[in-house]
């Protein structure tokens, strides 16, 4: 258990410390990533792997059943969810919409 | 002491009553309408008795049995018997005319009658919850299967409202969620009982309040941040936007109410307290100038709604302890009970309107295209309401501003609230206006009524406002029970 | 700087960018994404603040708080599906007249 | 034209400069807020481990969700079967042409069937394994109706084994079990112990388990109905049209 090692000498809270700041960083980045992609596919695929590393968060954080619930329903059914709904509007603006022929990039999506 | 024991029980039946109500219809699918309008009722009879017994004293019910910082625990005092007792009338009286308004067993019919009665359920959470936890999970209820009732009208104008209104409610509910967060990790404790005690200067809680007040003024449209109501208001059908405008908005400032002034009463300072009031006039102003221009006569309800939040907000400086606190309390209430029923009528009105007259373009409205006596009989009174002339509860509402104003000498509240009550009669008497408007008739050009309004909706819109009218006659008696079992609101 | 102090900021961050992402983002797909990373941010800040439960016993942390972020994905994730639905419907009904943004 | 659209496009960059640094501000003062608070308090989870022995489960996280705060847990089931309701419905009202009966079958490509062969079954097993540990370890209903909804999703792609879900009270009666459970057990123990919610105690595991049971059935069932209503049946694929 992560809270255990807080009896050890500090190399071992240094190195935790390090994994926390990665961590804390990659979640932000990948935050920011997501509001900024150019295409709405890789914002949706970062969003699921923000999901992941919440998990991977809350694992550390020691709360191992908001990492689980995280990990299944905040990325794994969410993530389902959105791609469902970017495949029917791409499925709809491919025979149904009047617009230009169903491609993957996102015209419209200027940030 | 089992009296009060046995009538706290009341407490926990006010949600699972239309709870299980809404499971049951939803169950049933198309013969599930009964069964939520028995639900409807049996929750009005509860929450007549939670009225008269809130009257001896405030309430509480410790869930579970688990005590106060652990388990969650509810709590009635008189001001929330009687926003459950008009949220119960609401409900049950639109909920009639939505008998009638859909045709039974269809589709919709099927999905409005469960999300209506877990609105109800909702609401009545939010006025008895001691818990702020508990708090964002009522007003998440409230908000998504409000937003679910504004899809049901099923065209593009509503689904985008309904997606706007959904990002508001989401990013509102998410502010008030970081607040509580804020507080949960100072204090370790969520009841508001137990957090009696704390100071209330700290930052943390300053932050917390800011945070939490931000998104509750989101959610009940406070003046800049009304722009998501009136589109989803005048899109969702008759009833739905009279439960919006009447309850879903009351819910929030409940909540926001018990948070000024009893967890942290001393938090909000004075300058707070008085932007809130020039917010409430700014909402005043803009709503009625709106309201004013608007063609249509649901989007002109919808911005009257606008302008009438203003006047709950009006009084915060007041509700700050001083001489006039008991008669500040005493016209917000009631001004929630006299907009609940006048508004709410007003949108029935309008929607026995649209179904007679086949639009409701307030112009080209002729005097013989109106449903019936009851429909026109219900716009004049609930509109006489909203611009608060005797005998209505309006008025009842406004003496009692005036009367707090005077007490605590801030004069220009009198300028406001007169002005307040002008505008509204520019808006009120454009629709009212409509009904003595009989040149096609005279000039035997009739125009065809498109299809004839059902009595039933005629008198569930008629039964709301002559409720808002009898308000104003029985002030006296309904507010001694704030007085007597004030919570720890009036210290 | 311990692990309370590193996620609580981080929490701060993904609050602060989910807000800005939900009132700025144009297309509204990533406006509830927006919407979903601002609840983890407050998520973690309840987390991060369960963390180090001052008797120092077995560092489960607070289970309340737990429970508390539990509930709240639950809630955000029936909201995002609710979200998803209209914007689809949106979708469909409206392109019939013009393109709106997806 | 352009010129227009120049105006409008400093005008949207202004408001979202602005929108950013109101956000910074926000991040600025909550960070002096939690800076300032030592996070002194222990939240309860000294009242939590007082209370377990009577909650009747060793897990103090499900103790709380399904006992202490077991209100809360009620009524967040509740936002679950209203989006259910909403989108279920809708779905039936709203998607455009979706006659399930006619549509041709999605190409079933051998590493699709394969895969959902072996771990639909697999998900629904774990699913079970974590509604049954969350009484003493971490797990509990809700990521077990997650993982169950997670393999009814990954079914929906083979037609094969795509979950039916017919407009019948029998699929309604699975999205309300969850709620109704709690509702009913309040009533119960009200009518048994005199309290709304006070389980009793000898039995109060066995009566959590079986509101976890219903609460997972509902779970499951609501997720998997979201994404049913969202997911575009699958006409003719792109490709072969």
């Amino acid at each position: 258990m992560p809270g255990a090692s807080r009896t050890n000498e500090p190399g071992a809270t240094r190195v935790l410390t390090v994994i926390d700041l990665l961590l804390s960083g990659t979640l932000v980045a990948v935050a920011l990533l997501t509001l900024g992609a150019r295409d709405l596919f890789a914002s949706v695929v970062l969003f699921i792997s923000n999901g992941l590393l919440l998990a991977l968060a809350w694992a550390r954080l020691g709360a191992p059943d908001v990492a689980m619930a995280e990990a299944a329903i905040g990325a794994g059914i969410t993530g389902a969810l959105v791609l469902a709904a970017l495949r029917r509007m791409q499925a709809f603006r491919g025979h149904g919409g009047a617009s230009p022929p169903a491609s993957g990039r996102d015209d419209s999506g200027s940030r | 002491m089992n009296a009060a024991a046995g009538a706290s029980l009341l407490l926990p039946l006010l949600v699972s009553v239309p709870l299980l109500g809404g499971l049951a219809s939803f169950v049933l699918g198309g013969r599930g309408r009964w069964v939520a309008v028995g639900a409807l009722a049996l929750n009005a009879i509860l929450a007549a008795l939670l009225l008269a017994a809130t009257r001896a004293g405030p309430l509480g019910y410790a869930l579970g049995d688990w005590p106060a910082p652990l388990g969650i625990t509810l709590g009635a005092d008189g001001m929330a018997a009687l926003f459950v007792a008009v949220s119960a009338l609401v409900t049950l009286v639109a909920g009639t005319y939505s008998l009638a308004y859909f045709a039974g067993g269809s589709a919709t019919d099927r999905v409005f009658w469960p999300l209506w009665c877990l609105l109800l359920a909702a609401l009545n959470t939010l006025f008895i919850t001691r818990d702020l936890f508990n708090a964002y999970v009522g007003i998440e209820v409230l908000g998504l299967s409000a937003i679910a009732l504004v899809t049901l009208a099923g065209d593009a104008g509503a689904v985008r409202a309904a997606l706007r209104y959904l990002l508001v409610s989401l990013v509102g509910s998410l502010c008030y969620l970081m607040g509580v967060a804020l507080i949960y990790r100072a204090h370790g404790v969520l009841d508001v009982g137990a957090l009696a005690g704390i100071s209330g200067a700290t930052p943390p809680e300053q932050v917390a309040l800011a945070l939490m007040s931000a998104g509750l003024l989101l959610k009940t449209a406070l003046f800049p941040l009304h722009f998501w109501l009136p589109e989803a208001h005048a899109s969702a059908p008759a009833p739905v936007s009279a439960a919006l405008s009447a309850l879903v908005l009351k819910g929030t400032f409940f909540v926001l109410l018990r948070l000024w002034f009893e967890v942290l009463p001393a938090t909000a300072g004075p300058a707070a307290a008085t932007t809130e009031a020039v917010l409430g006039a700014a909402a005043i102003a803009w709503g009625s100038f709106m309201a004013a221009r608007a063609p249509r006569l649901k989007r002109l309800v919808a911005y009257s709604t606008v302008a009438q939040i203003g006047y709950l907000f009006l009084l915060f400086p007041l509700l700050e302890a001083g001489p006039a606190q008991a008669a500040a309390l005493d016209a917000v209430v009631y001004f929630v009970l006299a907009h609940a029923c006048a508004k709410a009528a007003m949108f029935l009105a309008a929607g026995n309107v649209q179904s007679a007259a086949g639009h409701d373009r307030i112009d080209d409205l002729r005097g013989d295209a109106l449903p019936g006596a009851g429909t026109q009989f219900a716009l004049a009174f609930a509109g006489i309401s909203l611009i608060g002339l005797p005998p209505t509860g309006g008025f009842a509402a406004k003496w009692m501003l005036l009367q707090g104003a005077a007490e605590a000498g801030a004069w220009w509240l009198f300028a406001v609230a007169l002005g307040g009550a002008l505008l509204a009669a520019v808006y009120v008497f454009r629709v009212l206006a409509r009904s003595f408007d009989l040149t096609s008739m005279l000039a035997g050009r009739a125009a065809p009524r498109l299809a004839r309004v059902s009595a039933c909706r005629e008198w569930s819109a008629l039964v709301l406002a002559l409720a808002s009218l009898a308000l104003g006659l029985v002030a006296g008696p309904l507010l001694s029970g704030i007085h007597g079992a004030g919570f720890a609101l009036i210290r | 700087m311990n692990g309370t102090t590193i996620f609580t900021v981080c929490g701060i961050l993904l609050f602060a960018i989910g807000l800005y992402g939900a009132l700025a983002a144009r297309p509204l797909l990533r406006r509830i994404l927006a919407a979903n990373i601002m609840g983890n941010g407050v998520f973690m800040v309840l987390v991060a603040g369960a963390y180090l439960p001052a008797d120092g016993g077995a560092a489960t942390g607070d289970p309340v708080a737990h429970a508390l972020v539990l509930t709240g994905i639950v809630v955000a994730v029936s909201a995002t599906a609710l979200g998803l639905q209209l914007v689809c419907r949106l979708h469909e009904l409206a392109s019939g007249d013009r393109e709106p943004d997806p | 034209m352009d010129l227009a659209d120049g105006n409008d496009e400093r005008a949207a960059r202004a408001v979202r400069v602005v929108l950013a640094l109101g956000c910074g501000v926000v991040a600025a003062v909550l960070g002096w807020a939690l800076a300032a608070d030592g996070s002194s308090a222990a939240g309860l989870a000294t009242e939590v481990r007082a209370a377990l022995p009577r909650s009747g489960v060793e897990h103090p996280v499900t103790a709380v969700l399904l006992n202490f705060r077991a209100f809360d847990t009620m009524l967040e089931l509740a936002v679950l079967l209203v989006v259910a309701i909403a989108t279920g419905a809708t779905a039936a009202v709203g998607q455009i042409e979706t006659r399930p009966d006619e549509m041709p079958a999605a190409p079933s490509s051998p590493l699709l069937e394969s895969l959902v062969h072996d771990l639909v079954p697999f998900a629904i097993l774990v699913g079970a394994y974590l509604l049954w540990v969350g009484a003493y370890a971490p797990g509990g209903a809700f990521q077990a109706g997650a993982m169950i909804a997670a393999a009814g999703v990954l079914a929906h792609f083979s037609p094969r084994f795509r979950p039916q879900v017919p407009d019948r009270w029998p699929t309604r009666g699975i999205l309300v079990l969850g709620t109704a459970a709690f509702a009913f057990a309040a009533l119960a123990a009200l009518a048994l112990t005199g309290v709304y919610f006070a389980y009793p105690v000898a039995r109060a595991g066995a009566w959590i388990l079986a509101i976890e049971s219903a609460a997972t059935a509902s779970v499951a069932a609501a997720l998997y109905v979201t994404f049913r209503a969202i997911m575009p049946a699958d006409r003719l694929p792109d490709a072969q049209r």
